[in-house]
């Protein structure tokens, strides 16, 4: 009986996550002075890319990349509960706690990884090799952070961490706990993949890195978990800072603003080299991610 | 044809020496296929009007018409309300814009380019250049006709044409899509041997496999 | 029973006659001196037999008619007649072994021999000073003429040295013994030790002067260089003889000497004696000389037996056990070496890779080095732990740290040379071989072993041969010439077979190790099927490691620990010692492994105090001041295997350069020994402060360091090997950390770490290797894109290297929920930081093994690249089902540990293992539910990729995008090399090999220091008399003055 | 750069001195003289950089002109050496050991002149055009339009007009003349 | 006059021990070190004697009877004849390896014979 469920949360998230991040791109272009793009411009991307003719493959990793991309989006987000209090879309938050979401993470950055690098394109090696850099130190301020709310709540669970912040805003863990939070917002700015952290992708410098060579249906394929992870990703963030969701138009408002801390960001500074964003996170992200775990 | 392409014997690490032909070894020897549309006309219909909204140019200046490409992206002309985009590779692309005159060793790129972007695949030929040869039509080292080496879709006349008749151009090519007359890749594979008789014939080392996938 | 006086009636007699004879008659000469060399030898060992096993009393000798002190009289008891059987049996191999020789120096030399063998003897039979006085220059004499035996001209010399040096040792011996008769009115060792008070009161300065000539002849440091000269150009037998014989009977003198002393003068005999163990040890780090550095050696050892001389009122009845044990093995080592360096043509250490062909003289080498170095089952072994624990149990801690730091340098230069004859180029001038020689030097290796049967029996510990994995090991020795395949099936059915009987007896936290290490390790042993010869060498070191890990496991008292473990060291050693370019890293291994060893050594004998039969699990009962300073000890053994940071700079290069399945073997299995041993060592001590810090929280950060210096240095490599050798510093870093977190959980992830990382590191060890073995190199950036090639090894790698990352669904992620799980209990939270930034760090190193070996760019020479071997993939498939079913259901394993280690923590904090899913006090987790949906999601969107993109047409892989140009080659093109560079950027200041430099700076100093300092043996033989006399003045000045 | 010169005809044999600017001078040379002269120039009087090498095609003498321009930093001085060497085999020695970016150039001059640079590194790779086959193009006897005509094939309907008459035309309509 | 004979003893020996340690020469150093053995010898003998005793000879002079009262120690003496006998065959032994150094390296300058060393 869940999966139906689960496959609505699907449907809603990635319809969302397509809207939203046209959204946040039209925001971003207005911030430009421009129009932007349609809002629906992401769905014709995506049945154009689908609808291609011609696609080459240079392998079975290759091909299985972007399965393993999208599986880690979709997972990750059927792993965590969507809604706080509905048990039809808890989704299969009975497999697996706080600890699963974060190392399920990584399994579609590895499977993506794989499969560029079979590409053999150069390019893809080196926006991996950026990639995966940024991402230790990026990924350190955040696993603190959660070590600190975890500690704070006594549980892993995330359904009991998102029912130890109801009661109102100052119950949220950005009140309670604010240091936690700061910690992990960076990182998060850090796994947005906008800038000032998107040397990974680096278009213009190693074209667009890892998906060089990902075209058609692989890249439609990308292009929906590009609409569905990071929603996937600030759910699990609102369920942990901000107080979760209670209800479907609490959830689109609060991924919507959270998304909406990566594009303020993004529009406004310059891109740091690897070794640049590496420094950043230690210095500044990382000591208050120790003082989170310190004081908790 | 380059050193590096020629035939050679190498050693395995178990002492055996085998014949390396590079062409063959490293790159696919399979030619273009004609593509068929999609089963059903109402799906091909909507495929084609995704792909007219859908232009994604391959980020290859190859002229001086590339300077006029630039402000599409501004304020001023803001392509992207068109559903028009820059991708920095070929594979994510489907629209080549040969951005003004084309010396023969840039054709050599625009084809090798061509043949690596995904079907189906446009064409628009900027400024007369890519027409008649334009102000070089007596250079000893620049193609005046770019439709006898690759399909063109649509071409903008002007030396240089404005961003506006760039855009008018887009226009025009989406029109040309959407009625489903835009069929240059499948053009391409099926006078595959004439486009190479006639890229061959003023390429004169041609370093690279037939087609390039 | 024919008197003992006939020993020297023998010898004195047939000389006289070799005297009388003809000259032409050498064969009847030769005959007579192996006859009475025989004789004398029947008559020690009948004695010795009449004393050891009829327990006769010991007789005196009156001469004369007289009782003493009137007449000289000797004394016949146990140590006398097993001493006199040693001489006479040194003789008699000495000349057989100079057959030649002789022969051609004639009757005379003959003579000599016997006069040589017949007053070793007489010094230690006597029982009366100036008797012993007249034996001493009898010996004296006698060394003065058999020096001249050599072939080396430069003997002469080293002669002359050697008197002028005698003459200062007699003038003192002299002068000091009249004295003391002076003031006791006796010439009787007993009688002037029943006077010893009388002695004392005038007579101190009289009793020091005999007590320093006779050291002298010992060579204590520094005035020793004249005997240095005589080991290097003697005849090998000679030297021999000099090393085992005058050594021993000198060496009894001094016991003897010291009884008219007593317990005062014991310190000084120690304090000589361990200075000249330590230094004489440094100097021979530098040696090149064969018979020089066993002359150093040589020193050493009998500093270490005059060490043990001053400590007798300590050891106790243990005196004669431990010290005849350091003796004698020193003696027949000793002996064995000097008799092979005579098959060895030249003088250079290097140039005894010449016995590389032969393989029992290899054997021998390998005997002797052990019996020198005290490694078990051999008498030293016996010895040293004796001593370590009396030395400990009396508060010695300096005289035992110091007697430690210089078996370590001895390990040290002795192992170095034995790397040498592996694995240094044959020389030139080979070996020269002659029967009768070959045999005698195998005598010892026969005598050897007995002595290491005999001491085990005698030890009262258990003997380490009656012990059913060491003789199998053993057997497979006998078993070498058999071909590999048949001696692998053997080696399975062994380590499977014993596993099968002892598991019931097991407890679920030995059972997890056990089943880890034997049949863990027979399934690794599958890889060997591959090898076609007959690998020589590898079963009997292979089934060593494995005799010590299973006997590791089943370990009850602390002496079978530290056996077990010693065995386990040395045999995993030897199979280091194997790869091609392994010998600086397996010396390292040894080195680091033996001061481990050393260290445990230590902690063992200070908790024991002198308890016999120390059980480990009384480690717990061990008090205050001790039980921290045991802990520390043991720890830092303990982690010196797991490679912990500080001693972690062996493990890379060991576990890189071995053999394809050597390396799973020793990564795989051999690391979890010391894992083991911190197991064992938490759970029965617990937490100890020292100095109010919390020791487990420095083992935290350990961990944590570790793990994060073995990530960042992993993914700095070019080498495969190199990476996943650094990868496990990493790991093992964070099963340290999960112990020394002290919960209940984290001691769950070791365990689940111990499983895990086995299994994977096994896996990638095994595929990395066979990708090697297909390549011809480990570098990876000259590989890329085998993954069509070899799809097996890929198949394995892919699986490892997602189940050490910790991805789920595969059982990497288990280890990283406990680990979450236990952190959230943890009352120490800084070290997490660094394990935090460590745990992304593997990524790095996981994506670039395969990435760079199996996917991009395929090399023009590895085009016709085929898959690894069969018996080398065939492991890792065994290993890749093994890891989905334990990712599947982990707690077939672990359920049962769990419940183990609940009562350490009073049954709190355990997980709950009802149904399929895991439960902690603050998460679940369901294994098979995860693999489900991640499964469904993936096979849905796979079958959704295959239906939209069914007419993907296959292409090569120079078919990519370059900016409009084609690729110029695959090894131009294939990114790998200095794969992280961004990131040396940002942390590479964080992998500065400090730890190496101070290593390398530790060695470079002693190494230069003794480089220096041996310079003051300037080969000038009055500087070797004013050495002598300096000597004197010094311990005068130092002892006297403050008596 | 006058006193330049004098010293430097004091060592060398020089030819034609053409003072151009206060900081800029041609001076002409000896083909076999070039080589020291530069060496010279470079070690001695401070012209460590080579601007540019480039030539000239005199189809009438029969003679290339190759001008190496070279640039004194410190005191902000040009200065160009003419030499002159003959069309048929043209070949000139090379100086890419005295600044290795001459061996660029003089690729460039080897493609587009034919002139031969004996030991310049990678002399014969194609620096611009890539599979050129026919004459040396900035050879003034090599003719680029016929070579157009006959290799690209043309747009019939193509109309060349004068662009002066023709912007006239277009802006002032018949009134051309006011 | 036993300690004169003590006395002259150990200058004996000191003499031979400077001397032996001086001098380069092998034949110098060997006689230095007779010189010190007789210096030893006659440390020794001083040693044993007892004053207003007679030598160890149980002849008339000194009945058996008497003997331990009269008779100065006789053990003293049988060491020292036993060590004269020694130190003759280690001398003779030097004597020997001198003449062998001798023919050996054509020198007797002990600071010459150093192949052997550190």
């Amino acid at each position: 009986m869940r999966i139906p469920w689960a496959l609505l949360t699907l449907f809603i998230v990635i319809n969302y996550g397509l809207l939203m991040t046209a959204l946040v791109q039209k925001i971003g272009a207005r911030v430009g002075r421009r129009h932007g793009i349609p809002i629906w411009q992401n769905y014709i991307d995506m049945i154009k890319n689908y609808a291609l003719r011609t696609s080459i493959t240079h392998g079975v990793m290759f091909y299985l990349g972007p399965v393993f991309r999208l599986s880690g989006g979709v997972g990750l987000l059927l792993f965590v509960p969507s809604i706080y209090g509905s048990e039809m879309f808890a989704n299969f938050s009975f497999a697996g706690d706080l600890i699963l979401a974060l190392y399920f993470v990584f399994f579609g950055t590895l499977g993506m990884a794989l499969g560029a690098a079979e590409s053999g394109h150069p390019y893809s090696a080196i926006g991996i090799t950026r990639g995966l850099s940024q991402m230790t130190a990026a990924e350190l301020p955040f696993a603190l952070a959660v070590f600190a709310v975890a500690l704070q709540y006594q549980t892993l669970s995330v359904t009991e961490i998102v029912a130890a912040q109801q009661g109102g805003v100052l119950h949220w863990t950005l009140f309670t706990n604010p240091l936690a939070v700061a910690a992990a917002m960076m990182s998060f700015l850090g796994s947005m993949m906008r800038p000032p952290f998107d040397v990974v992708l680096a278009p213009q410098e190693i074209p667009i890195g890892p998906p060089t060579e990902y075209h058609s249906s692989f890249l439609a394929m990308m292009q929906t978990n590009r609409a569905l992870f990071p929603v996937a990703k600030i759910v699990v963030y609102m369920n942990l800072f901000f107080g979760g969701a209670g209800s479907w138009p609490e959830f689109f408002l609060k991924v919507f603003l959270i998304y909406m801390v990566s594009a303020f960001v993004g529009v406004v500074f310059p891109r740091f080299r690897v070794e640049q964003s590496i420094r950043w996170f230690l210095i500044w992200a990382v000591p208050l991610g120790i003082l989170a775990v310190v004081l908790v | 044809m380059k050193e590096e392409l020629l035939k050679r014997i190498v050693k395995t690490p178990d002492g055996q020496e085998i014949e390396i032909d590079p062409l063959r070894d490293y790159y696919c020897e399979a030619g273009p296929t004609v593509q068929p549309p999609a089963y059903t006309a109402i799906i091909e219909k909507l495929f084609n009007w995704a792909r007219s909204e859908s232009l994604w140019i391959l980020g290859f200046g190859t002229g001086c018409g590339a300077i006029e490409m630039r402000p599409l992206m501004t304020p001023r002309f803001d392509a992207y309300r068109y559903g028009i985009q820059w991708r920095p590779t070929p594979r994510q692309s489907n629209l080549f814009v040969i951005s003004g005159y084309l010396s023969v060793k840039t054709l050599k790129r625009v084809i090798r380019s061509y043949e690596q972007m995904q079907g189906p695949k446009y064409v628009v030929g900027l400024g007369s250049c890519t027409i008649n040869g334009g102000m070089y039509w007596d250079s000893y080292n620049t193609i005046k006709r770019l439709d006898d080496y690759l399909p063109v879709d649509v071409y903008i006349a002007g030396c240089m044409p404005r961003p506006e008749a760039l855009l008018a151009g887009f226009e025009e090519l989406k029109k040309i899509i959407r009625a489903g007359k835009a069929e240059g890749a499948n053009q391409y594979a099926a006078n595959f041997d004439w486009y190479k008789a006639n890229q061959k014939s003023v390429i004169h080392d041609w370093d690279m496999p037939d087609y390039n996938w | 029973m024919v008197s003992p006086l006939y020993i020297i009636a023998v010898g004195l007699g047939a000389a006289f006659l070799l005297g009388l004879l003809p000259e032409k008659w050498q064969r009847a000469a030769y005959g007579v001196t192996l006859l009475a060399l025989a004789l004398m030898g029947w008559i020690a060992g009948s004695w010795l037999w009449a004393f050891a096993l009829q327990g006769a009393a010991p007789v005196e000798i009156f001469t004369a008619g007289t009782q003493p002190p009137f007449a000289i009289n000797f004394r016949v008891g146990l140590a006398e007649a097993s001493l006199a059987l040693l001489m006479a049996l040194t003789g008699l191999h000495a000349a057989l072994y100079m057959r030649d020789t002789l022969f051609k120096q004639g009757r005379r030399a003959m003579a000599v021999l016997l006069i040589f063998v017949m007053a070793t003897c007489g010094v230690i039979f006597t029982r009366d000073l100036f008797n012993l006085f007249v034996f001493m220059e009898l010996v004296v004499i006698s060394t003065g003429g058999l020096v001249l035996l050599s072939a080396d001209r430069r003997a002469l010399g080293a002669g002359l040295k050697y008197l002028i040096v005698s003459q200062l040792v007699s003038i003192l011996m002299l002068v000091g013994m009249v004295f003391a008769y002076h003031a006791t009115g006796t010439l009787n060792i007993d009688g002037m030790a029943a006077a010893q008070a009388d002695l004392f009161k005038g007579g101190a300065l009289a009793f020091f002067l005999m007590l320093m000539a006779v050291l002298a002849e010992l060579k204590p440091f520094p005035a020793n260089g004249w005997g240095l000269d005589i080991y290097e150009s003697a005849h090998p037998a000679f030297a021999a003889l000099f090393s085992a014989a005058t050594g021993a009977a000198t060496v009894y003198a001094a016991d003897k000497l010291l009884l008219i002393g007593g317990a005062q003068w014991l310190p000084l005999a120690s304090a000589i004696g361990i200075v000249t163990f330590v230094v004489a040890n440094i100097f021979a780090l530098v040696q090149d000389n064969d018979r020089r550095l066993l002359g150093y050696s040589s020193i050493a050892q009998v500093g270490l037996i005059l060490t043990v001389i001053g400590q007798r009122d300590l050891l106790g009845e243990q005196y004669y056990f431990v010290a005849g044990g350091i003796l004698l093995a020193h003696a027949v080592a000793k002996a064995g070496l000097f008799w092979l360096s005579g098959l060895v043509a030249a003088r250079g250490l290097g140039d005894w890779a010449a016995l590389r062909g032969h393989p029992v003289l290899v054997f021998a080498f390998v005997t002797f080095i052990a019996l020198l170095v005290g490694l078990p089952p051999f008498p030293g072994f016996y010895a040293k732990w004796e001593l370590a624990h009396a030395l400990a149990a009396n508060g010695q801690l300096w005289l035992l740290g110091l007697i430690l730091f210089g078996a370590l340098l001895e390990a040290a230069y002795l192992f170095r040379w034995f790397g040498y004859v592996l694995k240094r180029e044959q020389p030139q001038a080979g070996l020269l071989l002659q029967a009768i020689k070959e045999d005698v030097a195998l005598s010892a290796v026969v005598v050897a072993w007995l002595l290491a049967y005999l001491w085990g029996e005698l030890s009262g510990q258990g003997n380490l041969l009656h012990a059913i994995p060491l003789l199998f090991a053993l057997l497979f020795l006998p078993l070498d010439w058999l071909p590999a395949k048949l001696k692998n099936g053997l080696a399975i059915a062994g380590l499977v077979g014993w596993f099968y009987l002892h598991y019931p007896s097991y407890d679920a936290l030995q059972l997890i190790f056990a089943a880890v290490m034997l049949p863990g390790g027979a399934i690794i042993l599958l890889a060997s099927f591959q090898t076609q010869q007959r690998r020589v060498g590898f079963y009997p070191a292979a089934m060593l490691m494995f005799a010590g890990l299973a006997m590791l496991i089943e370990a009850k008292t602390s002496f079978a620990f530290f056996a077990a473990w010693e065995l386990l060291t040395v045999g995993s050693y030897f199979l280091i010692l194997r790869g091609k370019h392994s010998e600086p890293h397996a010396l390292s291994y040894i080195v680091f492994s033996l001061g481990g060893a050393f260290l445990m050594l230590a902690g063992f004998a200070l908790a024991a105090q002198g308890v016999p039969d120390f059980k480990i699990a009384a480690l717990a009962q061990v008090a205050e001041p001790f039980a921290p300073w045991v802990f520390a000890l043991l720890a830092i053994g303990f982690m010196t295997k797991t490679a912990a940071v500080g001693v972690h700079i062996w493990l890379p290069g060991a576990h890189a350069e071995a053999e394809t399945d050597v390396s799973p073997l020793v990564s795989g299995i051999l690391l979890k020994a010391g894992l083991f041993g911190l197991f064992v060592l938490l759970m029965t001590m617990g937490k100890q402060q020292l100095y109010g810090v919390e020791l487990t929280h420095v083992m935290l950060w350990i961990g944590a360091i570790s793990a994060l210096i073995g990530n960042l240095l992993a993914i700095f490599q070019e080498d495969a090997k190199r990476l996943l050798a650094y990868s496990s510093i990493g790991q093992m870093g964070y099963a340290l950390f999960g112990l020394a977190m002290m919960n209940h959980l984290g001691w769950l992830m070791a365990l689940m770490f111990v499983i895990n990382h086995y299994i994977y590191k096994s896996m990638l060890f095994l595929s990395v290797g066979g990708v090697a073995k297909r390549t011809g190199t480990r570098d990876m950036y000259r590989m890329g894109g085998l993954i069509t090639l070899m799809p097996l090894s890929f198949i394995a790698t892919l699986i490892g290297i997602i189940a050490v990352s910790g991805v789920p669904p595969l059982s990497g992620f288990g280890g990283r929920w406990i680990f979450y799980n236990a952190i959230m209990t943890a009352e120490y939270r800084l070290p997490m930081v660094i394990i935090f930034l460590a745990g992304p760090i593997a990524f790095l190193y996981l994506f670039r093994l395969i990435h760079t070996i199996f996917l991009g760019q395929l090399k023009d020479e590895l085009r016709t690249v085929k898959e690894a071997p069969f018996w080398i993939v065939l492991p890792q498939m065994i290993f890749v089902v093994a890891l989905l079913v334990f990712a599947l259901i982990p707690g077939m394993a672990l359920r049962h540990v769990d419940a183990y280690l609940a009562p350490f923590f009073g049954g709190q904090n355990g997980l709950d293992w009802a149904g399929l899913t895991i439960t902690s006090e603050f998460g679940y987790w369901s294994p098979v539910s995860i693999m489900l949906i991640i499964g469904v999601i993936f096979a849905t969107l796979f079958a959704w990729l295959l239906f939209v993109n069914r007419r993907a047409q296959p292409v090569k892989q120079f078919n990519i995008v370059f900016a409009g140009e084609r690729p110029f080659r695959p090894e131009t093109t294939h990114f790998a090399w200095n794969f992280f560079a961004p990131y040396r950027k940002a942390l590479g200041f964080l992998t500065q090999p400090l730890v190496t430099i101070f290593w390398e700076t530790l060695t470079e100093l002693l190494h230069s220091a003794a480089d220096i300092l041996r310079r003051m043996y300037t080969g000038n033989g009055q500087t070797y008399a004013i050495h002598l006399l300096a000597f004197v003045i010094i311990v005068y000045l130092l002892w006297m003055g403050g008596l | 750069m006058q006193q330049l010169y004098d010293t430097l005809t004091q060592r060398f044999s020089l030819g034609e001195f053409t003072r151009q600017r206060a900081d800029l001078a041609f001076i002409t040379v000896e083909a076999v003289r070039l080589h020291a002269l530069l060496r010279h120039l470079r070690d001695q009087e401070g012209f460590t950089h080579l601007v540019l090498l480039t030539a000239v095609d005199w189809l009438e003498d029969g003679q290339f002109q190759l001008t190496y321009l070279i640039n004194n930093r410190a005191k902000c001085q040009d200065l160009g050496l003419r030499v002159m060497i003959a069309r048929d085999n043209a070949s000139m020695e090379s100086i890419h050991d005295l600044w290795a970016a001459a061996a660029t150039y003089q690729r460039e001059l080897r493609e587009m002149f034919g002139i031969d640079f004996p030991g310049s590194p990678r002399l014969m790779d194609d620096f611009i055009l890539e599979g050129w086959n026919a004459a040396p193009p900035y050879r003034r006897d090599f003719d680029t339009l016929e070579y157009s005509r006959a290799t690209y094939r043309e747009r019939p309907g193509r109309e060349t007009r004068d662009p002066a008459a023709h912007m006239k035309q277009q802006l002032y309509g018949d009134k051309g003349d006011v | 006059m036993d300690w004169i004979a003590m006395a002259t003893g150990f200058i004996l020996i000191l003499m031979g021990l400077y001397g032996a340690l001086t001098n380069r020469n092998i034949l110098r150093i060997i006689v230095s070190f007779s010189v010190a053995n007789t210096g030893v010898n006659l440390v020794l003998v001083a040693v044993g004697y007892m004053r207003g005793r007679t030598a160890p000879i149980l002849d008339e002079a000194v009945p058996m009877t008497d003997a331990v009262t009269r008779i100065i120690d006789p053990l003293p003496q049988a060491l020292v004849l036993t060590a004269i006998v020694i130190g003759l065959g280690v001398t003779a032994l030097m004597l020997t390896y001198a003449y062998k150094l001798y023919e050996e390296k054509g020198t007797l300058d002990i600071s010459k014979c150093r192949d052997l060393k550190w």
